[in-house]
């Protein structure tokens, strides 16, 4: 088992013919996943090659759910176009957005969510690498290569360090239910309280690895949610402990957001749930290893 | 994206809501004219990207024409929280005087996810403790995206901070108006602290602060006209021309990172180690072999610097893109500065092989980099 | 209330959907100028607030002035669907000819709770028997009420209907337009049937119908001034003015009732035993003794009205001031014929005591009352 | 047991002093409902006296829940402030809005009902005569001293026609559990199957009483509904068979509404149901009285 996505998943993908469209697509092609659809306004009745598959084009979404069977749309567009495509997949049909897109204003962010919420619509992101489950489906950026199928969960607010954390594991021959990439922006389809819940739930995760880092207080409430209702051993890591702290204008952060925010503070929340903390990526898996009795 | 206090009360007088007369002086020649013409009793204040300035003696209150100008030419040029001044707003003082300093503030609630109006009515220099202390005198109400203020929220805050009946119509106004002005500039914050009661029975936003989402100053021209940089380092100018993120600290291993999350985490580890990063460096996603260079030129030319750590992850960043950038960048930077480098992921192998001639320590781990990098850079204090 | 086709276009036009230049007449010498103004070849059409125009002859081509005038002649005067045809829009001909005719309507899906976007390849005249042989050809999508309609929505919208791709932003902005259209002026419908590809590649609304939300008028004072009550039936003019909401129909037995649901089975109820409502009437929640007067004038008006009945079931509305009502009317208008009064609910009992020196018919529940009716509507018929 | 209000019913009044919303308050504090505050912007602070009560005056909602622990809202303002008093009702945390308010515009309340749903808030009304718990508590204009307690739960698009049914079913000695007039305006907030759900689950409900009337086509959609999913007895009743048609412009409600909307076609629908349709609200009572074993 798995969560989010695996071999049912049918993707279409809202810019498939764009530079960075195209390389992801085709690589998450050669992975295997099924992408049934592409997207592009204006270049419906067109096909996109790779992986020996001939994909084809519509210019909107909702033919493309209709034409396919769709159930999952990934985003990977121009910011100024990406929330207008979140709204598209959400009116489409599909149960889960992945949107990789990075810098979407934060105000779009809160209308879409509210729309999304609505709808019962599930996103992933945006500016996040996307999703993957090692030898079924990879949704985003995520290199396959690094990861092997196996019982951890993984979920992350970074890009970059999630790979780093997955490889350790790999090395380690732990291998991974799903990796999730939930984005570091302020406004977010599905955090990290979602996924725990997705991950107690799966029956084949007996792990689960949180990675967060400084900002929001995200990371403090799932140490609260995790102390009550997750059952399974969870590891975590917070990034910036040294970043420096930024400069504050006005009084409203610091009132709202009084002391969280900080590494210190995710990181003794995280302790107080009873959470082991590594001081490093690799330490991570050295720690996930011992806990399942690997080490 | 941070205003400036002038340009915050423009845009809050854009959309209705009432702020003194006044204007920005760069001499105290200006400061001279612009009092003058409010009838010489100003307030003139210190316009640098910072907090703390009534604290660093950056507002000065003037009765005559010449006090205004001395006020002026004590602040222009004055260092508050290591910020130059170099311009003042000359105010006139509230009409009648102040009668009551409320807070109020348009911010985003990121747990919420809404925009949320704050206010109170004990506003002023000391709205935090207040909110310490007192947290149910700080009333909260959240806005919803699509309906926007509505006249009951106004209302329940008025009548929850005990404002005057007769001042609730204006307080609407002044609300609505602030959440407008949050909504089309893209703030992620609007602050008012004080909103006045004059002597004259009216509301009035004396002070103003705005941050600017700057994933939407695309669509933004007349906040991007308003960027001030005279007090932003060249460094980061120039970074982020490039479309870099870069931070300079204090030590003295530079790194080049792609993804936030792992540029801090590669600080964090060279710390662990006993090192101490020169800068925070995110190259991003998709960086080309120009941006990198870019990168590259801007960590060398920090003279503190003694070893260079680069950890690229590729996934959507390339090992070959990286490793073009390094070479591009090298060829025009000559440096006796060593560099560890780390490149995993997507395209790392093709990358490697392209930096393969060039001699630079390589590592396989993050933990092997940083340690490398950490040792390279002592034996460059030592040499 | 519903638009003539020229004020519905003049909205379209506003919000920038492309319409036919053309003006209204109400003579043939009006036409004359027009038509001659336009070039002669023109499309002449009556404007009344009925369907079926075409297939009564109400639209006629003319190649010139002349002809023009002659259509208009025919045209002004002549009875459509019971309605008299006082003006008519006089158009030119789409530019270039027709290449496709287009359905495009925006409307409230009750069902979905929802404005809704209908459109078909195959517009005009028969587009309801396409819908019912072929509802594949009808494309619906259904707009957020926060959202408004997006791109992809229009888009979806052009390549179902196999639209050529040239014309989809033009396309967009006539979905976007009428939508606007649509919600500024409170529309229960906006239609264009058809929407052309003129001979020259462009599209434009040669007709267009509008329903105004009446609930909406108060907010819409230039729909107000629209209002043409010249095809009205003088009683129902007098009794929208009274906020009595009065239907005028064949049988003889008046009827007063508060509230639709209770007066369209007050109705059912008269026929169920052999009677003939001569009217609807509903005189609305809380209705003064005033509005009740008026409404028994406007029942006593009808000559064919043989017994009134009245049924109030108080809620809202109060027995007195009903009773109040009656006794106000009876002193104005004499009449002979007879009542039956029944009167439950809020008051009931303080309005019977009312009428109790008034000489009337009296039952306690709707079958009684309607059956009293029934006899004595049938005694006058026999007297 | 009842429906929707009953003797835990805490209720604000938005509209309380004005000239109808005096009257009714009046009526329904003499009845017994449970008014525990009123809304008047500008007249916060003052008080409402009826039936020997003091009833604080707030000037928003959310005040009169924090400070009363009011749990639904009734608002009886006129047209133009009803809609912005639904939201702040919704936005003061009520868990039942009953609108009376006619006239309000149909795409306000679409909006309006939107966000309702999003909230997860139920709206009863607009422009109905709300509910009545006989012996419990009255919200609205139904005359209290026309019902009484007893089994048969009643639902309504119109208003004095409910009244009507109500009178009849108490002159044959049968009582109500709940008595709620759902309005008859196109898009309102609580539709026939919501409350239909509602008294299959009350245990107290053995009966239902369902009367509509022409248009839309929500009585063919709960008669679909009461055919796969309501157990207990349904007697109906549908108003308009004598009503003269529309005069129709366009052709889109042709399109959309087919052949629904009739009087003839609700009464098809129900009978195909197996619902017994009444001929005469006088013979609705008797009915039930039959079908109860009373006659």
């Amino acid at each position: 088992m798995s969560i989010l996505i695996d071999k049912q998943t049918r993707l279409v993908v809202s810019g498939i013919t764009g530079r960075e469209g195209s390389f992801h697509t085709t690589q998450m092609m050669a992975y295997g996943t099924n992408v049934v659809a592409g997207v592009t306004p204006g270049k419906g009745g067109q096909f996109f090659a790779a992986a020996g598959q001939q994909v084809p084009i519509f210019d909107t979404i909702a033919e493309a759910v209709l034409e396919t069977g769709a159930n999952t749309s990934m985003i990977i567009v121009p910011a100024r176009f990406a929330v207008e495509a979140i709204y598209e997949a959400a009116d489409a049909g599909v149960s889960l957005i992945v949107c990789l897109t990075e810098y979407i204003p934060v105000l779009d962010m809160i209308a879409a969510r509210a729309y999304l919420d609505a709808k019962g619509v599930r996103l992933v992101g945006p500016n996040c690498p996307g999703l993957l489950t090692p030898g079924q489906a990879k949704v985003g950026f995520i290199p396959g290569n690094i990861a092997m199928p196996g019982p951890v969960g993984v979920v992350s607010k970074s890009g970059t360090l999630t790979y780093e954390v997955i490889d350790a594991l790999t090395r380690l021959g732990i291998g991974q239910t799903t990796c999730v990439g939930i984005g570091g922006d302020p406004i977010n389809g599905t955090d990290f309280i979602d996924v725990l819940k997705l991950f107690e739930a799966d029956a084949e995760t007996e792990h689960i690895v949180m990675i967060g880092e400084i900002g929001g207080n995200a990371e403090e409430q799932a140490a609260v949610f995790i102390k009550q209702h997750v059952s399974k051993p969870v590891t975590a890591f917070i990034a910036g402990r040294t970043a420096p702290p930024g400069r504050r204008m006005g009084h409203a952060g610091a009132i709202v957001e009084g002391k969280s925010g900080t590494a210190e503070g995710k990181i003794a929340a995280l302790r107080e749930a009873g959470i082991p903390v590594a001081e490093n990526p690799d330490d991570i898996a050295r720690i996930v290893a011992q806990r399942m009795g690997k080490a | 994206m941070n205003l400036h206090e002038f340009q915050a009360k423009r845009l809050f007088a854009a959309h209705g809501v009432p702020i003194p007369r006044g204007d920005v002086a760069r001499t105290p020649e200006d400061a001279t004219r612009i009092a003058a013409d409010l009838g010489g009793h100003v307030v003139v204040k210190a316009q640098v990207h910072s907090g703390g300035r009534g604290k660093a003696g950056g507002v000065k209150l003037a009765h005559s024409a010449a006090e205004a100008a001395a006020a002026a030419q004590q602040i222009l040029g004055m260092q508050i929280r290591g910020l130059t001044v170099h311009q003042v707003l000359v105010d006139e003082l509230a009409p009648g005087g102040i009668a009551q300093e409320i807070y109020l503030a348009v911010l985003i609630d990121r747990a919420r996810r809404r925009p949320m109006i704050m206010a109170s009515a004990a506003g002023g220099m000391d709205i935090e403790q207040v909110a310490e202390e007192s947290p149910e005198k700080i009333i909260k109400v959240h806005v919803d995206p699509f309906l926007g203020v509505r006249a009951y929220q106004s209302n329940f805050i008025a009548a929850r901070m005990g404002l005057p009946r007769e001042l609730w119509a204006q307080f609407h106004q002044i609300v609505t108006g602030l959440y407008a002005c949050f909504k089309a500039n893209d703030a992620s914050l609007t602050e008012v602290n004080p909103l006045v009661i004059t002597g004259e029975g009216k509301l009035m936003a004396l002070d103003g602060k705005m941050t600017i989402d700057d994933n939407s100053l695309f669509r933004l021209p007349h906040i991007v006209e308003m960027r001030d940089t005279s007090d932003e380092p060249e460094a980061e100018q120039k970074a982020r021309a490039a479309g870099i993120n870069f931070i300079k600290l204090d030590g003295n291993i530079g790194c080049m990172v792609n993804g936030a999350g792992l540029a801090m985490t590669t600080m964090d580890v060279i710390k662990l180690y006993g090192g101490a990063p020169a800068n925070f460096l995110d190259i991003g996603g998709g960086a080309k072999a120009e941006q990198v260079a870019t990168a590259l030129r801007l960590i060398l030319s920090d003279a503190n610097v003694q070893a260079v750590l680069i950890n690229i992850f590729g996934g959507i960043t390339r090992g070959d893109e990286v490793a073009k950038g390094i070479i591009t960048a090298l060829e025009q930077v000559q440096t006796e500065v060593p560099f560890v480098v780390r490149l995993a992921g997507t395209n790392a192998a093709e990358g490697m092989a392209i930096l393969a001639d060039a001699k630079m320590t390589t590592a396989v781990t993050l933990s092997d980099a940083a340690q490398k990098a950490v040792a390279l850079a002592k034996g460059g204090n030592n040499s």
